[in-house]
């Protein structure tokens, strides 16, 4: 009873911050200032008449009140809008990129967390010891270097002075590689993005896993598992880097929502075809629907995955219920 | 008792005593503390540099140079080369600084005030209040950060202050938490409502009782806003929404990445980069220094 | 030292071998990919680099076309033209699907179609193409509404010959219906009152090439139109490409990745890269793109004094802003009109770099600096002469002139305020003036040879000029020459009113003009040989013809 | 009570709600609401120390805070020095309420670990305008330590209840009630988390201050020995109703509730001389008293019968200001 009323209460808030997400997403574009239809035509010979045409198309003759309307309806039908840049339906345009910005996303947060892990891991086990120090100096320096600054070095030396990987893009272009040349191909590309995006998040996850570890070290199934002789290799994997993980794993799950969000600097610099990179077209742009379905997304994704992270919470500590119920 | 005044100023000079005493011991254990070295060292640098620009500087970091003094290697004249106008690399990285600095620095103190505000009066009155706070909080915490400042600033206009506004928006929502669930647990410590039973109002407890007893924390959460204010700012201006009157590291990278020189020209697109990594490598160790100092029974440790 | 055995070191060491291995091997790989495609072209592939914010995201007929770099290179390659501008030196007309035209007056026009001609999907070109597309796709998108394609009337003579009577006289050297793309209308039918409903996935044209692959907002990978009906091209393949970054697409042309740059050519800042490369020819050609300030004339400051537009002209070093924004490669401009072509008057007033004159002009209009800030007052109001300066940021040359002219103008007491934008919003601001969102602005455009559009620029706002005129420019004497010059055939009578135009914008000064930049074009000689230059370099919107002429190399 | 009344308190109650949750809105479900105080009606006189005694979760703590109205009552009467308190507003509330102050249990707690000792006490003064300057803030603040026996004042002004010992802290919180001359202090277990050595000083300092200022106590705590050394009457309390009030020795002597008797009989040493009969009481105090029409002790009173059951008793006086409230009172004497 107690776990169906705490989902319950998170299931409601997050409908309530999904909603308010999407009512904010509506305002903060009708606050923006310019004419959305006058960007449309950069060419100045459009008249007054084409003009109102296209505002009646989009709808935007409407009253705020009315747009307010259409947007929900819309929304409701689950149709995101269209788009006033490319002129096709906003979840067209997103569907077009979405697949491109998972592949990098995902790649690099299992490099990242794999590497995070297994690192972090090793510095908490050896605690206060020097490879320690050296681990964690290293992961904080990481974790303070701007995703695009990293991404800059990684292509101003890979790329531009030892040319040995792709300036940017996903693939070859025109290439006509299919099956695993075309696989091949889109690694080759993302070396380099990926590894901006791993370096940072691998300090973020060596911090969170030693800190995880150091916790686990204390309890005393350790102490007991020690005192009972058994090889420390055994100790580390069966007992103590197992109880650890969790919240690296739950952390890996909300990040992952965050990084599409935030791979923005990567794709810029790298010029990827990804949502990131189109977000920001979309801002230069001022496609407002365009934008208010992405925001709709990177929110939706952030909500849904701290709702299915408290979920496995739930699940794991008993205690978060009552806890979180009585909040 | 009867030389009241003496006996203030004598009492002011003690206090003052003590408190001078609590920085050093604070400033000891940073010094003490590896990574608050480093930190501090760095950080004490890029104000020192960013005090004296007009004293380190060679040139005007605006002014043009001639065709001859385009986009030069480092010389004797130009310590770190100068960009594609012929202006000096080194004095705009010595004015970035300012900028990376005054928004670091304001955005972590309008952050922090607003978080506080927030979170001291979310706790404090619980309630429906609480609730409305918070969910504003959780909703803002679930907006993309960046995306969403990338909007803003290019709504706004590109501006310093607005960058500062636009990270203040992003970032408050997290020390309001924070200093909630600190006001949560401190609002139920007796000496509040010892403080109430004398008499004393809700705005006295909250700020006069409560508050000093945040103050730590808050210290520790200034220090990651300015990491994450300068952070945000450097990628704001590298996405050219950056102020266009004042040069940035950012920008300074903008205008590199742009030209299209960078592998001509890496000593105008490192020292930027190096600049920026450098100083928000110094707030973070310092962060993490002034956390473990912070932590319950460190102080004891190092016996003091 | 135990972990070292441990399981830890083991999968460490294994991750690690395993992103570098496959990595190296990528890289291995993709090298000698590259090998190939830099040797002998096998299969005759011309590869073209552009920057992302050049490349296309729809081939729907929008306005992005135009806008779009790589969309003015697609567009003529795919779909043919009634005629097409020839190339240098004399930019003639040349039939491309029209044989031949005829026009007694100006107004009605007959054009012959040549009968061989083939869309890509084998169906004939025929005259009720030519009429679907003049009857509906001005009227999709102003982008393809200009004067010379605005008809009253169409009529379908037979399979092969169309007449319409445009609603405006049409003078000068060019027939009408320049640059527009003559769509089929069998497919296009369904689409016809909304042209931007239709995807146009199969890009089916007549034009010399054919569309294989579009990747939006990365390339267009076009193949040769084996069943065309003119000289099939030199190359079977072309290849649009994008970079994220004008370097990084820069090296590419070094590497071999790419033959030539697709528009605008290269910044001079990376010439020097350029020079004495293996296989690179540098071609310098003079540019088709002027440079100009506009003044907000709609400001109600000191910008409205022809006093201080002058003083600002005078106060301008643009030979320093060539030297240091553009290494010496652009020439002062003066005019809408290009110096070389007939029509530009040669006796236009000259703004030579005189600081002593700005301010003495300033001085003598009663602008003093009374507060002592260094910045001039306004006579009447008081207030500082600060102006903002628009530009984009996307422009880096202007965004570096906007630096320099700032720079220069504190010389003469004028406080210059840069107001840098993203490229969108300005074309917002710059072209409605009435919305005070700026008080001077960079600005430029490319008018090419046939360039009667560009003095739509200077029409009165009040008269129909609400639109280009940026400068919110009144002077009814102008709009009539400038209508006079329109509907005119007579060369003597044309040059006669172009002349006493750039007389009224120099006297006027609603546009500074700055400079003509060069174009900087490094192109591949090992693979290709018969680049053709024009004005504006090897590849501009006027000029397709080296996509039409280049030839493998031996 | 042949003394002048100072504080008169009838029929207090105070419910809690308990929170429903979503699903209780959802079953619309009633509102169940916890008796913390229940129906208590009792008067303090001018200088008396009332003792209030219980086991921890009876109500105590809670009615001395609806006493100073920092909870709010549900509903009663409370009379402070002829003013009834539950008609104030906010403002007249905060004049008021100077004069009745309280006392915690946990001395480090109710300081503020940010503020010197000087600082606490210069916070009452400034809270209620004692006074004009700092040289007479600092006046008022050296007096009140010197009455708490914080001396040589110079040695506590300047410092943090860190450093204090519990004793020294509890006296701080002293301090900063005296400051205030209040006519009436609650004192909630104010030596219960001290040492037992320093106890006896800061019972002590009680009594003097009760002395000089004239001030009357409601002490309360769960400890009958320190209630016996400072009660004039002392009243006993179980979940959230009072079962016996009466003359701290006559009830020592002579208890008449069973819980009473049981309190007293668990504390063996109290008095040797009296000889109460050991009851035994059966199980733990209920968690959540609700509503309930039964005697509170009902389920675990060995004397129970079957209208205890149904029927919950009044207070009826035994003797000369003694009450109690059971069925079976007789019995008992």
């Amino acid at each position: 009873m107690k776990t169906l009323q705490f989902i319950l209460k998170k299931l409601t808030g997050a409908l309530i911050t999904i909603v308010a997400i999407a009512i904010a997403n509506f305002a903060i574009f009708r606050i923006a200032p310019g004419d959305p239809i006058r960007m449309m035509f950069k060419d100045p010979r459009v008249s007054t008449e084409q003009l109102q045409a296209m505002r009646v198309k989009f709808g935007l003759d409407k009253s705020i009140g009315g747009q307010f309307i259409d947007y929900v309806k819309q929304l409701l039908h689950g149709n995101l809008g269209f788009s006033f840049w490319q002129k096709r339906p906003v979840a067209d345009v997103i569907g077009d990129r979405i697949g491109q910005t998972l592949i990098l996303v995902v790649t690099a947060l299992v490099i990242a967390t794999t590497l995070g892990i297994i690192l972090g891991a090793i510095s908490g086990w050896r605690n206060g010891s020097k490879t320690d120090r050296t681990i964690l100096s290293l992961s904080l320096v990481l974790y303070s270097i701007p995703t695009f600054a990293m991404g800059i070095l990684l292509l101003l030396v890979f790329g531009f002075i030892l040319l040995l990987f792709p300036l940017g893009g996903i693939t070859t272009p025109a290439s006509g590689f299919t099956g695993f040349m075309y696989l091949k191909d889109v690694l080759w590309h993302m070396v380099l993005p990926a590894f901006s995006i791993v370096l940072w998040y691998v300090g973020e996850y060596i911090l969170l896993t030693r800190s995880s570890m150091v916790e686990v070290m204390d309890q005393d199934y350790i102490v007991t598992a020690r005192s009972k002789g058994l090889r420390e290799s055994v100790i580390l994997r069966k007992h103590a880097l197992r109880n650890a993980l969790l919240p690296v794993v739950t952390l890996s799950g909300v990040n992952f929502a965050f990084a599409i969000a935030g791979v923005i600097e990567a794709e810029t610099v790298f010029s990827w075809p990804g949502i990131g990179r189109l977000t920001y077209d979309a801002v230069m742009k001022r496609d407002y629907p365009l934008l208010q379905g992405i925001f709709l997304l990177f929110a939706v994704s952030v909500v849904v995955a701290n709702f299915i992270v408290d979920l496995i919470y739930t699940r794991i500590d008993p205690r978060i219920k009552t806890g979180a119920a009585h909040e | 008792m009867s030389n009241t005044k003496a006996e203030l100023s004598i009492n002011k000079k003690r206090k003052q005593k003590i408190r001078n005493q609590k920085i050093k011991d604070f400033l000891y254990l940073l010094i003490d503390h590896k990574m608050g070295k480093i930190g501090v060292g760095i950080i004490v640098i890029f104000l020192f540099v960013a005090l004296a620009a007009p004293l380190l500087r060679t040139v005007s970091p605006h002014q043009s140079g001639n065709a001859s003094e385009i986009l030069i290697p480092p010389n004797s004249q130009f310590i770190l080369g100068t960009d594609d106008l012929g202006r000096d690399v080194w004095s705009q990285v010595l004015y970035g600084s300012r900028v990376s600095l005054l928004i670091g620095f304001v955005s972590a103190l309008a952050t922090v005030v607003t978080g506080t505000l927030v979170g001291i009066i979310a706790g404090f009155y619980g309630g429906i209040l609480e609730e409305v706070l918070m969910r504003i909080v959780d909703f803002f915490m679930m907006l993309p950060a960046l995306p969403l400042m990338i909007v803003l600033a290019a709504v706004l206009g590109p501006n310093i202050w607005n960058i500062i506004f636009v990270v203040t928006l992003i970032s408050w929502p997290t020390t309001a938490r924070v200093v909630r669930s600190q006001v949560l647990s401190l609002k139920e410590r007796p000496f509040v409502e010892a403080s109430r039973c004398i008499g004393a109002k809700n705005s006295f407890l909250m700020f006069g009782e409560i508050f000093p007893n945040v103050v730590p924390i808050l210290f520790a959460e200034a220090v990651i806003m300015i990491t994450e204010a300068i952070y945000a700012e450097a990628v704001l201006s590298f996405l050219g929404l950056g102020d266009p009157v004042r040069m940035s590291w950012g920008s300074m990278l903008h205008f590199a990445f742009d030209s299209g020189t960078m592998a001509r020209a890496p000593w105008w697109v490192l020292p930027p980069i190096v600049s920026i990594i450098l100083l928000i490598i110094g707030f973070s160790f310092l962060g993490t220094a002034v956390s473990d100092i912070l932590k319950p029974g460190y102080k004891e440790k190092k016996g003091l | 030292m135990e972990i070292k055995k441990s399981l830890f070191s083991r999968i460490l060491i294994t991750v690690l071998v395993l992103v570098f291995v496959s990595a190296a091997a990528f890289a291995g790989g993709q090298k000698e990919g590259s090998a190939t495609q830099t040797s002998k072209a096998v299969d005759a592939r011309f590869n073209v680099g552009f920057t992302t914010d050049q490349a296309l995201s729809t081939l729907i007929p929008d306005e992005s076309w135009q806008y779009m770099e790589m969309g003015c290179i697609f567009w003529p390659l795919v779909y043919d033209q009634l005629w097409i501008m020839g190339p240098a030196p004399d930019y003639k007309p040349i039939p491309m699907l029209a044989e031949s035209w005829e026009t007694k007056d100006n107004q009605t026009w007959t054009f012959h179609l040549r009968k061989n001609a083939k869309f890509h999907d084998g169906t004939p070109v025929t005259a009720e193409d030519v009429a679907f597309t003049l009857k509906y796709l001005p009227a999709s998108d102003p982008a393809w509404e200009y004067e010379d394609t605005d008809c009253d009337d169409i009529q379908v003579i037979d399979d092969h010959t169309i007449q319409f009577t445009l609603t405006a006289k049409h003078g000068g050297d060019y027939p009408p219906v320049f640059w527009t793309p003559i769509l089929p209308k069998h497919i296009w039918e369904p689409y016809k009152d909304d042209m931007h409903s239709y995807d146009n996935a199969g890009a089916v044209g007549s034009g010399p090439f054919k569309l294989k692959e579009f990747k939006a907002d990365q390339y267009i990978w076009l193949e040769r139109n084996e069943d065309y009906w003119g000289n099939k091209p030199g190359a079977q393949t072309v290849v649009l490409k994008t970079y994220g970054s004008a370097e990084a697409r820069n090296l590419a042309l070094k590497k071999g990745e790419i033959d030539m740059i697709g528009y605008n050519g290269i910044d001079p800042l990376s010439l020097s890269s350029f020079k004495d490369t293996q296989n690179i020819e540098v071609k310098i050609d003079p540019g088709i793109t002027i440079d100009w300030l506009s003044f907000n004339l709609h400001k109600e400051n000191a910008i409205t004094d022809i006093n201080v537009r002058k003083a600002i002209m005078y106060g301008i070093d643009i030979d320093r802003i060539i030297s240091i924004a553009y290494l010496g490669y652009a020439e002062p401009a003066d005019s809408f009109m290009y110096k070389e072509l007939p029509d530009h008057n040669p006796d236009l007033p000259q703004f030579t770099y005189n600081i002593e004159k700005a301010k003495a002009i300033l001085a003598e209009a009663g602008y003093r600096d009374t507060d002592a800030d260094g910045t001039l007052n306004d006579p009447e109001t008081g207030e500082n002469l600060v102006f903002e300066l628009l530009g984009p940021s996307d422009w880096t040359q202007e965004v570096k002139m906007i630096t320099l002219i700032k720079e220069q103008m504190s010389d003469i007491g004028i406080s210059i305020k840069p107001k840098i934008v993203d490229l969108d919003t300005f074309y917002e601001f710059w072209y409605a003036p009435e919305e005070d969102g700026f008080d001077i602005s960079i600005g430029n455009e490319e008018p090419g040879p046939h360039a009667d559009w560009i003095w739509e620029f200077a029409r009165s706002w009040d008269n129909g000029g609400e639109g280009w005129n940026c400068a919110y420019y009144n002077n009814a004497q102008f709009d009539e020459y400038l209508d006079d010059m329109a509907e005119q055939s007579d060369r003597g009578a044309r040059k006669a009113d172009l002349f006493k135009m750039q007389e009224i914008l120099a006297d006027d000064l609603p546009y500074g003009f700055l400079l003509r930049w060069k174009s900087i074009n490094p192109v591949r000689t090992d693979r290709f040989t018969g680049y053709t230059s024009t004005m504006g370099g090897v590849s501009t919107w006027i000029n397709p013809w080296s996509y039409f002429n280049v030839k493998p190399a031996e | 009570m042949n003394r002048k009344e100072i504080l008169h308190v009838e029929n207090l109650k105070k419910y809690f709600k308990i929170k429903k949750g979503l699903l209780g809105y959802l079953k619309k479900s009633d509102q169940e609401y916890i008796h913390a105080v229940d129906d208590i009606s009792f008067s303090v006189g001018e200088q008396e120390v009332l003792g209030f005694i219980g086991e921890s979760g009876c109500g105590k703590s809670t009615m001395s805070r609806v006493l100073l109205r920092l909870i709010e009552p549900t509903s009663g009467t409370i009379i402070f020095d002829g003013v009834d308190l539950l008609s104030l507003d906010k403002e007249d509330l905060r004049k008021h309420r100077r004069f009745m102050q309280m006392i915690f249990q946990d001395p480090f707690g109710s300081l503020n670990p940010r503020r010197t000792v000087s600082d606490t006490l210069r916070q009452t003064v400034r809270t209620h305008h004692l006074a004009a300057t700092i040289a007479e803030e600092d006046k008022l603040i050296r007096q009140a330590m010197e009455e708490v026996e914080l001396v040589p004042v110079e040695e506590y002004w300047d410092k943090y209840p860190a450093l204090l010992s519990g004793g020294q802290q509890q006296r701080v919180s002293m301090g900063r009630v005296i400051i205030l001359h209040p006519k009436f202090v609650i004192a909630d277990e104010p030596v219960s988390m001290l040492d037992v050595s320093v106890r006896i000083g800061i019972l002590e300092l009680l009594e003097k201050i009760k002395q000089k200022y004239t001030i009357s106590f409601i002490y309360i705590t769960h400890d009958l020995s320190t209630a016996r050394y400072i009660c004039d009457r002392i009243a006993i309390m179980y979940l959230g109703k009072l079962v016996e009030i009466g003359p701290t020795e006559e009830i020592l002597a002579h208890p008449v509730h069973p819980y009473t008797k049981a309190l007293i009989a668990a504390v063996p040493e109290i008095d040797p001389t009296v000889k109460v009969k050991d009851v035994p009481i059966k199980g733990y105090v209920p968690v959540v008293p609700g509503e309930s029409s039964n005697c509170r002790f009902f389920p675990r009173c060995p004397y129970a019968f079957e209208k205890c059951s149904t029927d919950s008793p009044v207070m009826q006086k035994i003797g000369k200001d003694h009450f109690a409230a059971c069925f079976r009172v007789e019995e008992a004497l």
